[in-house]
């Protein structure tokens, strides 16, 4: 007779959240004021103004009118949700992805435009003067969150650091180092993932084994919870329980919030190449604007009214936004030296001078 | 006999390599069914199969790596990094294993990979995607640094590259990709790796160039022979190890050197090249050697990109100043 | 009333292996032929081998005759154990601390006192020519061993990479991408944390959160299993799973040794400063070498003479290999030039000449 | 007043700066306790205790991007890479974060911190300890990259450093740590950055090096002074931004320059410097500009190393040879 000569030294198990069903009903009444009406209706009007942005983003670039632009469609849940709980004083960590977050937070319309439409000014915000600008290397934003993170611990404030990446981000080692310093120094962080199935055209499913991205968190030894990311109702319980933790000093957490990417990666991009059609009209189905606004108008607190209203609303401000940025002035050559240090070094005068004199671009 | 833009040339030399030698294994991000987000892969999966053109999965570090113990083992990884900003995270693996195993192990094992990345700016491109990032691997004994910078090049070039039995980085100027086309043989015939073209001769002023600043090198040679001023135009190529030579035997002749990149200034490549003339031809300087580079900031966004690249006019300005040396 | 929406979408156990007690008593049985007294002994004999030339090198570093050396006293269950159920043709990725395995694996003691003398052709083997060298930096090895696993499985071999690193390790990018990759792609290859609780000064509690090595592999979606690293039946039933599972093309694993480093980190390092004498000392309790004599004495295999000869035969080679060690003629300046490209580039050819005629060498 | 060795003054300049600045932070593998493996931090943990003195997990990409964040958020990080050879996992954030985050925010988030290790040859230290990295670092735009070359110039220059208000890369010629001992003043001078030392004056040839290779330097300007040639030792410190004047003014008057450092030849930093010159003193050369270097091959394994390291006799005849020409 033998044995393997093993018994389970730990074990874990990855919860799943999810308060609203695809069709838009409460399959589970949320905690405290997770479900008040005011509140998901206001969740509910940025969402729309953040798909509304996103349209216009993608129009503008078509048009020439800006940058490549990575649009959120099909994830609005996700970056309103998590932001909406967050407190001012937090510090948001975006990646490229999260303007729904990002606009919630108070960066404006026409400063993401600034950004995408190739101008630093766009990353100077005028409020929400802490949050991390637009993050392009992926996964790079989450050693910053530890950073922050820690700031915020040593100086003993209630603030929590939230940084936000795609699911292929999870397979960089800055996603897990970070995660792993985060969980030994039990800092006030939450890392959030928002799955939308693709990186570029890496399905999940060839981005790792690990059948949830949640449980990426046990090699940290922290928490991770898996929520329907288009159930805006569950980011924000997942979210809330995260920020909590973080904030009474429990440490950090992991949220992996399943949605689904409804467009192309980026306006470079045409999905089509490696996906069908079909993946992607399913999804439709399940999409968290029309989820929320299911459930609104069944409770009542939402009409066709509201919605025609809202509609316009947020076109005017996206055409105030888009009016301003295209009024914006050009920058200056010099800004590239000016910006570079606190004090531009005597050696790159010289060079500062040639920018003067350069006159019209090359390109 | 094909006319083609560089990137089609560099997809016809991948296929070309996976045909002739079945240890050629294509890797990286999106260089599966989507053929590479400039499609240089284009197509490889369906003709070479899923198992010799690989999606992996979003990092860097590890495609350098683990194409560090695929080439030990005896195949030819071809890994494409995204973008030139996403190389940063493979540099350790290139310093510290595939630059040295040959030597570390007294050639026991060795390292035939290539490691291919667009880079550079002028499209117009996000943050993060516009960097030149030649020297950081210019400095690693062990590594070939190779740019192309026209479709035959490119062709040749990259075969050579992946024929090498030593590791090769293979930077492709993506302003470059689609510019131009040209007529490329596909026959399978490589370029001489470890050296540089002579791409215009002229008596007058050397121009030193690579990657996409070869056009403005060469275009500013067509401005200033409408002046009378002869300018040879050579395009390094192989970046290291640097045959120094035709430059110098160049420079020997018209006593002026330009050196031109896109990179900042301070410690960038043209500085070696610099370097090399004040080492190897200072007697036949009849003026100093002008660099007529990227400046010394963080590569702007694009609304202040135009700014920030050299530009042809650029370069025959100070064609034009070492002229004025008598 | 409401609820948390949550329910387990996904659960983790990680088994803890241990067939020999401390006291060097047969706890469970192990399967097959694990615990059969020749490969015991076996084991045995190359693990107190492994201990011998530990301390002579260590001597030979103090006497100046060797540079800095890291020593496995205390953790030669680990790397014998886990090289002795290696097929020759399988691939060995060690870390800088397995010469344990590495001598079982064929190479030399000569080669790897020449290596760690600053000599660049100790790695290269006489035997396991395909094995890699020791690796200084920490963690880079793992995605190596995904390379090597890769052309494995790509030539439909019946080989597995086994990679070994440190509790340190595991908390690399390095370490995590390579597992990851080595995941999704069902590599044969078994990545081994040599978990010695210390990483130079840092403990293992300070290096990550998690409550064991083992669970990181969570994070790929692959197996990890915890073993006692002092009890070498153990490594091996680990060891001999991880490459069976691999083998059969079900993927890589993870198996994490739990030991305890003994000695400083390397004779750079003096542990005194930041652990006490009382940890180590109460660790000296558990170490491999006498738990498994105890046994093997009490199962009658193994005498007190048999010990008396195999110390004296260990102590002869060595002394055999240190001989040849020290009669290794000067490496030529040239060397440097000459392997470094398969051809020496004409562009270098200046530079060789220059060290030919440099003479003396500067320090 | 103390009479220290160069890592005495690194500790004294960080406990200096730890106890006038509440926001300085010291962090990396083995600085508690252990008090970094060359001692270079022994002590603070109990001056200052583990929130400011932290170990870190060994994660040298996250050490350098935590900082990042750390700096952000208003504290002043100086976090350590215990040696040369494991900085390249840092090189991805300081290019594409740290140096970058005031132009990219406009001066919104700064990033105040500095990244120290030990670097460079010379004690037969194992395999990927004793690499010369600067070069890497010298080519990034929005950093500062610092070599002290005394113990009086580590602690002026690394508190210069830290109350810098961006981030500096600080490099510890490990082979000075404990080579000589001077007297230095804890009297928190900071001495100033961006500009060259002038170590010695000489009106035949300048000598330009940083780091260890300073010592060589003096040693061969000691040799040529014995044999009648004054040799000028600039010192220069901060490679970025590099202050070229002082060496533009040496050359002027000497019309010979050699440049030594540690680091490969191709693409080092002193490529950067003989460009500076042949741009800016070519017409006052009188000798090509020489570079004694380290060789374009990997940092061999110690019993090579002294064969690898350019010392004061090579350099003395790189001067000898520039003499030559008339
Ligand atoms: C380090 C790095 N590598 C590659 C890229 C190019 N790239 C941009 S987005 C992307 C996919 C990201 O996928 P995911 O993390 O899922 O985020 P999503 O785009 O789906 O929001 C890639 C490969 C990058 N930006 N950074
Ligand atoms: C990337 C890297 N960082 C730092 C070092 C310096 N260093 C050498 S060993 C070591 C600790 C390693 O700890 P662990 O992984 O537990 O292995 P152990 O030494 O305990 O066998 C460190 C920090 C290194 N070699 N590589
Ligand atoms: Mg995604
Ligand atoms: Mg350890």
């Amino acid at each position: 007779m033998h044995d393997s000569g093993a018994s389970a030294i730990a074990t874990f198990s990855i919860p799943f959240v999810r308060h609203l069903s695809v069709e838009g009903e409460l399959v589970s009444a949320p905690p405290g004021e997770a479900a008040a009406s005011e509140t998901l209706v206001a969740l509910y009007r940025a969402m729309v103004l953040t798909r509304a942005f996103d349209e216009k983003a993608v129009a503008l670039q078509r048009t020439g009118q800006l940058g490549t632009y990575a649009s959120s469609l099909g994830q609005e849940a996700v970056g309103v949700g998590l932001a909406s709980i967050m407190r001012p004083e937090d510090v948001l960590l975006p990646s490229f992805r999260e303007q729904g977050a990002m606009l919630w937070r108070g960066v404006s319309m026409t400063e993401l435009l600034r950004y995408w439409g190739g101008d630093e000014r766009g990353s100077d915000f005028a409020a929400a003067r802490r949050d991390f600008p637009v993050c392009i290397p992926v996964a790079s934003q989450f050693p910053h969150a530890v950073g922050v993170a820690l700031a915020m611990k040593m100086r003993q404030e209630a603030r929590v650091a939230v940084a936000v990446g795609g699911d292929g981000a999870t397979s960089k080692g800055d996603f897990y180092e970070a995660l792993n310093i985060a969980g030994v120094w039990k800092l006030p962080a939450v890392f959030v993932v928002n799955n939308n199935q693709w990186a570029i055209s890496v399905p999940r499913s060839a981005q790792t084994a690990a059948a949830t991205l949640a449980q990426k968190a046990v090699a940290a030894g922290v928490p991770g919870v898996q929520v329907d990311g288009n159930d805006v109702i569950a980011v924000r319980v997942a979210m809330a329980e995260a920020l909590e933790r973080a904030r009474s000093g429990e440490g950090p957490s992991l949220v992996e919030a399943l949605t689904y990417r409804l467009a192309d990666h980026t306006t470079a991009d045409d999905a089509r190449r490696y996906r069908d059609d079909g993946e992607v009209s399913a999804h439709w189905k399940s999409e968290p604007v029309a989820r929320l606004r299911s459930y609104l108008v069944r409770e009542g607190v939402w009409t066709k009214t509201d919605e025609t209203e809202h509609l316009a609303r947020c076109r005017a401000e996206i055409e105030t936004a888009v009016a301003a940025y295209l009024a914006t002035p050009a920058p200056l050559p010099t800004d590239m030296m000016d910006w570079l240090f606190a004090e531009l070094p005597p050696a790159l005068a010289a060079q500062r001078r040639a920018l003067t004199a350069a006159g019209a671009p090359h390109a | 006999m094909l006319e083609i833009a560089l990137v089609e040339a560099v997809n016809l030399a991948l296929a070309r390599a996976m045909t002739e030698d079945e240890r050629v294994v294509v890797l990286g991000e999106d260089v599966g069914r989507d053929g590479g987000v400039f499609r240089a892969t284009l197509g490889l999966v369906d003709r070479f199969g899923p198992q010799r053109v690989r999606d992996t999965p979003l990092a860097e570090a590890a495609i350098a790596g683990l194409s560090v113990g695929l080439a030990a083992e005896g195949f030819r990884p071809v890994a494409e990094i995204q973008f030139d900003g996403f190389m940063f995270p493979t540099i350790d693996q290139m310093v510290n294993h595939a630059a040295r195993l040959r030597t570390r192990t007294r050639g026991r094992l060795t390292c035939p990979m290539v490691l291919r990345a667009p880079y550079g700016g002028g499209i117009h491109a996000p943050e993060h995607h516009s960097d030149s990032v030649e020297t950081f691997f210019a400095h690693i004994p062990g590594l070939r640094v190779v740019i192309p910078s026209s479709p035959r090049r490119a062709y040749g070039l990259l075969l050579a590259a992946i024929r090498d039995p030593d590791p090769v980085v293979f930077l492709e100027p993506k302003r470059l990709y689609r510019l131009s086309r040209e007529t490329v043989e596909d026959d399978g015939a490589a370029l001489e790796l470890d050296t540089c073209f002579m791409l215009r001769d002229g008596g007058d002023v050397t121009l030193v160039a690579w990657g996409a600043m070869i056009v403005e090198a060469l275009a500013a040679a067509d401005l200033l022979a409408s002046e009378g001023i002869e300018a040879a135009v050579l395009d390094v190529a192989t970046l290291t190890p640097l045959d120094a030579t035709p430059i110098l035997r160049s420079v020997t002749t018209t006593g002026r050197c330009v050196i031109a990149h896109e990179a900042p200034l301070t410690g960038g490549f043209g500085g070696e090249i610099a370097a090399r003339v004040a080492e190897g031809a200072l007697l036949s300087l009849l003026a100093p050697v002008r660099r007529v580079t990227g400046y010394d900031c963080v590569m702007p966004l694009p609304r202040l990109e135009g700014h920030y690249l050299p530009g042809a006019e650029r370069i025959a300005a100070a064609a034009r100043e070492v002229m004025s040396y008598r």
